[in-house]
């Protein structure tokens, strides 16, 4: 399988699906002349023309709800947010509009769309552009979330969300773009994959490490470490947040009955603390140990090269976190 | 606001219809001559209609069958009809929460509208939507928006729609006076202009946002609010059927041409309180104010007057029609009544059109 | 005491405090000429004018962002919501203006401001209108959460959140605003309760309820029913979210060993997520059974009574779930 | 945007800096004799300070000294100048992302500047904000925001509260052409008419957000983006400090004196890329472009220009200036490589003013 970066793998499913199907466009800021500002969307302008790939203003809510509107019609429009952090803005348009449309319509009206882009930290971007948004998109029903960590799951997940019928959050990661993986030919057919199917990265059996997004790549470092003390580590990666593919959790669980939950953001109302809660409430009598979480700290992401290498989750606090559940500390 | 009387005397001059309030554009052109007598007829029915319709939900959520909030449009139904009426079906209507006439005008049944607004499994929107939120996919009126301003983003959408597909089609846009004052309808003025999108905003200025007057929340009059993007802007009477409609025909007809979005601000008054919750008159406005305005600016009054001046109608002749939209009003609530309640497996249905195979869409824990 | 509705108890704090201190002051829809859209601030244009009583425009996120602007020079702003169901426009000048502001600037700014008004659903408000807020509002650190049950936590609350140096989201309930309760005559001296203490409303030892903000009451309402089956329930009332009273939560899961997270809102990443674990993490071994959690449907808020009815919790589902984990189902 | 050919010529003439480009209102009035010799040579020192300055931040940033997003403000000095130093120290000062020399302007040291982009804990905001979050509150520098268009609620706060303490205060805002797009500057604006709020709007039209051409965004003139509010609107040159300052400084006594809020549009241009991490020149503009507007309206050049012809500059002069200014530059790096980084404790100081005695604040589970 050729190698190719978890950008490229973006742009070739972008690039397919459009050439696929007419009625899917992109719009954002920077997407057409400049390519995007992280040149995921490198030369589909050239490739589609200025309706179909398109320049935005810097109006967050507004164009988000303007991919909304196009969704009511039926065309299938890909939002490119900068990055998440920008979309706090546009969250009006993503959870009254979007999520609750098909609802409130009585299902007159789908919104078949995805809102795109970077989510979490990059390095030194400090407080108001390092911050893991998975919570804000998957607290209301109505929305999906897929968040892929790799290549081959970052073009899969993407095609499959561009033609999922409701509104998916995709959230990538900017310290991923370069990241190169193992991606199926596209001359061997249509690569998708589907939404709700969490992925057994590594296999092991002592005590599995539960995670999503950017993070997966951090656990698979951490399984590697702790090989070589003999602690056979699973990697889980849940590759879809809503879905959220609970028999995969639970089945992990009931393996190595000791679990800890790596994510990006923040604990309060992370991801990790419904993990927890769903493994807890399914699977209570498989537990040898409290199923422990390792987060941001929980601040404002510091700019200080020292302070944000101190707030983010690395390998030595997973490391740690492992060894308690094992009880090896 | 123009006077009744002022637009009266003014009849029978040249330009009968014309810039009564100093204000509007194109928007005071022809007289009645524009119309058939058949149309002037439909006119009134339809607005006796959404009186009735309304006036009948009044009656039912006084008793209950209603419930939660529920915004009449009572005294602003010539904007309803004069902005959607000139439209072809493939247009696309969108509006706010006071959403109950402009469904109707678009084309969608009372009984089902009425039955939304009971809840009910019949209702438009399955019952789930309720007032605020009425929609008929079908006659593309895009419902019924509850958060201020957030429908204009939405009807840009629309416009970007027709455009992408190249077709000929106009979206119409309703919003209220104070939701100009949201960044939604900047950010997507601004988009509107810069691509040319074929969306008509119509601002529906009846002089108040809730409880507040306009003036305590824009230091400039609404028309000039649409200023600075580039978008042609208009003011139009919007109690009078007659302007109104002969207005947006011709608006609808240049946009189709190309012309590009437009800001039109109606002029208009609400008759009843904000909400069936809220008193029609109070602190913010005085209750001889509503009087003065019922009086003399009550868009079916205004058409009565000019019908019956120029012979068109006959008392006879409307009380027959009100005999009838009253009929189709009563059988509206029967409808209403006689629908089920949505079965409780409804709860679920319609948060996700795709279901997808794998993983867990609900995380409540419910049997389902 | 006298017996005073939450309304009033509001509409004391409210006056009391700005009476207090002539920084303080009162914006957003309707608060003023209309008396408060709930009529909270009833009589407070008139003994306070309209410098410190201010009706806004629709602007959420602009008068939010005001509010932050004027706390930024030392001023002490209310901004009400008139619900918190709108303030979702709101939530960049929330998020990354009022909550990150004291960090980034290094601890030049602080942000002594209040966000109020109703969160969660009243009746029949349908989709967009019906939805509690405290996730959005707990996520990110940098700011407290404050939902009060009771008139008299309001009035303590109110006072104290106003006082506090931080930005503080105040949470109320459209359904509560006419609830009846004894608050402490302004004659007595000033009522202030402390951020971060919850209150054991009522003291059991077989299973604990713990819940916020309206809901509270719901659960006194199940524990009086369980009462007669004898079962002996204790109530815990968060009062603040964040800060978070662990050790009280702690404590009563000491006591009783089995406990029920009720809320209001959504599950997926829920106050109760949180909650269960915090408990798993720090009272793993005191746990009898699985922390339950009963919560909204996980479905937008449907409009049709009936289905409404079903949506939200209600006392045979909390039953259920103190049942449950009692293992008496 | 005039060249500055056509300025020399026009500099002997009556008006001599009025009206050149065909925009400004007020904004082209005085030419040099307003200014004293001392003032002028401070004009040029200060400009020439924030030029070197942030010529060693990009030497900084080559090396991994700095971090992050650095957004430089090369180019558009005159600007910082001209709309900062005819304030009072009292008076408040907001902008976004681009905050370096503005922050110069409002006072703040060198020194602590550069040792926040470099992250350190002398920096002015102990190394926690970094380049997009420069804070002075001391010197009423408010920052330094990262999320366009969002300092603008902010700024009219700061009006809110000059006039809430009845003072007599202003508040200058700038913001990016870009930003106008943004629906908070719509909300703000509209507020800061309503309660007219002492605040100056400074739009720093550099023609470009990121790499998209203004033309591109928007349909009409940036400066017409301030119409429709009911706040005057205005046009200055903002390669001239002469023009600029000399505006401003009227401008502002305006708005002491209860003039409201005012929309400015400083026509100005972005030597640099957007940011270090992008290009100076390639897909969105040329480097033609770009060489010409280096060449012919560089802030320091138009200054130099004309101070020589005045003959109130000599080549020593300005000589003398540079090299005082480079040693101050100089100093600041020395400053910032010499302060320490912030200590670990750092990590959980500021989230908090108020460490309420009951309750956790932060829900990490570390230790602390
Ligand atoms: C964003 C938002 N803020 C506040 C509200 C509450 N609210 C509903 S209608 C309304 C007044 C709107 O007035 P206007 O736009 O003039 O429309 P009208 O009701 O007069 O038709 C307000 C404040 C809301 N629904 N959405
Ligand atoms: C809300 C938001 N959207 C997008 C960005 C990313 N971004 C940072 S600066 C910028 C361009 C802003 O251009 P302009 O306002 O003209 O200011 P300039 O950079 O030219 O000074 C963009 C898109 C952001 N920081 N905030
Ligand atoms: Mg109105
Ligand atoms: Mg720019």
């Amino acid at each position: 399988m050729p190698e190719i970066t978890y950008r490229e793998a973006l742009n070739q499913a972008l690039a397919e699906e459009m050439e696929r199907d007419d009625s899917v466009f992109l719009l954002g800021e920077e997407v057409a002349e400049y390519d995007g500002a992280y040149k995921v969307s490198k030369g589909l302008l050239d490739q589609f023309g200025p309706q179909r790939v398109v320049d935005t203003p810097i109006s967050e809510l507004g164009f988000a709800g303007l991919g909304v509107g196009a969704a009511m019609t039926g065309l299938r429009p890909i939002v490119e947010f900068m990055t998440f952090n920008f979309s706090i803005l546009a969250l009006d348009q993503v959870i009254n509009s979007a999520a609750k449309m098909y609802y409130m319509s009585g299902g007159q009206i789908s919104l078949p769309m995805v809102f795109r882009g970077p989510t979490g930290a990059a390095l030194q971007l400090s407080a108001q552009h390092s911050q893991a948004c998975e919570t804000w998109y998957v607290h209301a029903p109505g929305i999906k979330l897929v968040t892929p960590g790799t290549p081959a799951d970052a073009k899969g997940l993407l095609k499959a969300s561009i033609r999922d019928d409701d509104p998916v959050a995709f959230m990538e990661g900017e310290l991923l773009y370069n990241l190169k993986g193992e991606v199926p030919d596209p001359e061997d057919g249509d690569f998708v994959i589907p939404l709700g199917k969490a992925e057994v990265k590594r296999e092991g059996a002592d005590v599995s490490i539960i995670t999503h997004g950017k993070m997966v790549n951090l656990a698979m470092q951490v399984a590697g470490k702790l090989e070589k003390e003999d602690v056979d580590v699973e990697v889980l990666d849940l590759r879809t947040l809503r879905p959220l593919d609970v028999e995969a959790i639970l089945a992990t669980v009931r393996k190595t009955n000791r679990a800890v939950y790596l994510e990006e953001g923040w604990p309060y109302v992370g991801i990790g603390s419904q993990i927890v809660t769903t493994i807890q409430e399914e699977a209570f009598d498989y537990l040898d140990a409290p199923v422990l979480r390792v987060t941001q700290a929980d601040v404002p992401m510091p700019y200080a090269k020292n302070l944000e290498k101190l707030a983010k989750p690395d390998a030595d606090r997973v490391v740690a976190a492992c060894n308690r559940v094992l009880y090896r500390d | 606001m123009p006077e009744t009387e002022t637009k009266k005397k003014a009849k029978d001059e040249e330009k009968a219809n014309g810039d009564a309030n100093g204000q509007g554009k194109e928007g005071s052109g022809e007289g009645l001559e524009r119309f058939d007598r058949e149309q002037l007829h439909h006119f009134m029915r339809e607005m006796l209609l959404y009186r009735r319709f309304e006036e009948k939900a009044e009656e039912a959520y006084a008793i209950g069958k209603i419930g939660g909030f529920c915004h009449l449009h009572i005294g602003q139904e010539a904007v309803a009809l004069g902005f959607i009426g000139p439209l072809r079906d493939e247009d696309y209507v969108i509006t706010a929460y006071r959403d109950h006439t402009q469904a109707l005008a678009k084309g969608l049944e009372p009984g089902p509208v009425m039955a939304e607004l009971f809840g009910r499994d019949g209702g438009v929107s399955r019952g789930k939507g309720g007032s605020m939120h009425i929609f008929g996919v079908e006659q593309r009126f895009m419902g019924g928006h509850g958060i201020v301003g957030a429908q204009v983003p939405l009807a840009a959408g629309m416009g970007w729609s027709i455009k992408y597909r190249e077709e000929d089609h106009v979206c119409v846009c309703f919003l209220g006076d104070a939701a100009v004052n949201q960044g939604a309808f900047h950010e997507a003025m601004n988009m509107s202009a810069v691509w040319e999108l074929p969306v008509i905003y119509v601002v529906e200025n009846n002089e108040y946002g809730m409880g507040t007057a306009i003036e305590r929340v824009s230091a400039v009059p609404i028309v000039e609010r649409g200023e600075g993007y580039g978008v042609p802007t208009h003011t139009v009477n919007g109690q009078d059927i007659i302007e109104t409609w002969s207005f947006v025909e011709d608006l609808v007809q240049e946009v189709r041409d190309g012309a590009g979005p437009q800001y039109v601000e109606a002029r208009t008054y609400r008759f009843k309180g904000h909400s069936m919750s809220d008193p029609v008159s109070g602190t913010y406005r005085s209750k001889d104010e509503v009087e003065e305005k019922k009086e003399k600016e009550d868009p079916i009054t205004v058409l009565r007057e000019r019908l019956f001046e120029a012979e068109l109608m006959s008392q006879d002749e409307l009380e027959a029609l009100d005999e009838e939209v009253r009929k189709v009003a009563d059988e509206a609530v029967e409808f209403a009544e006689d629908s089920p309640f949505p079965s409780d497996e409804e709860l679920y249905t319609h948060v996700y059109a795709e279901l997808n195979e794998h993983g867990r869409l609900f995380l409540d824990g419910r049997d389902r």
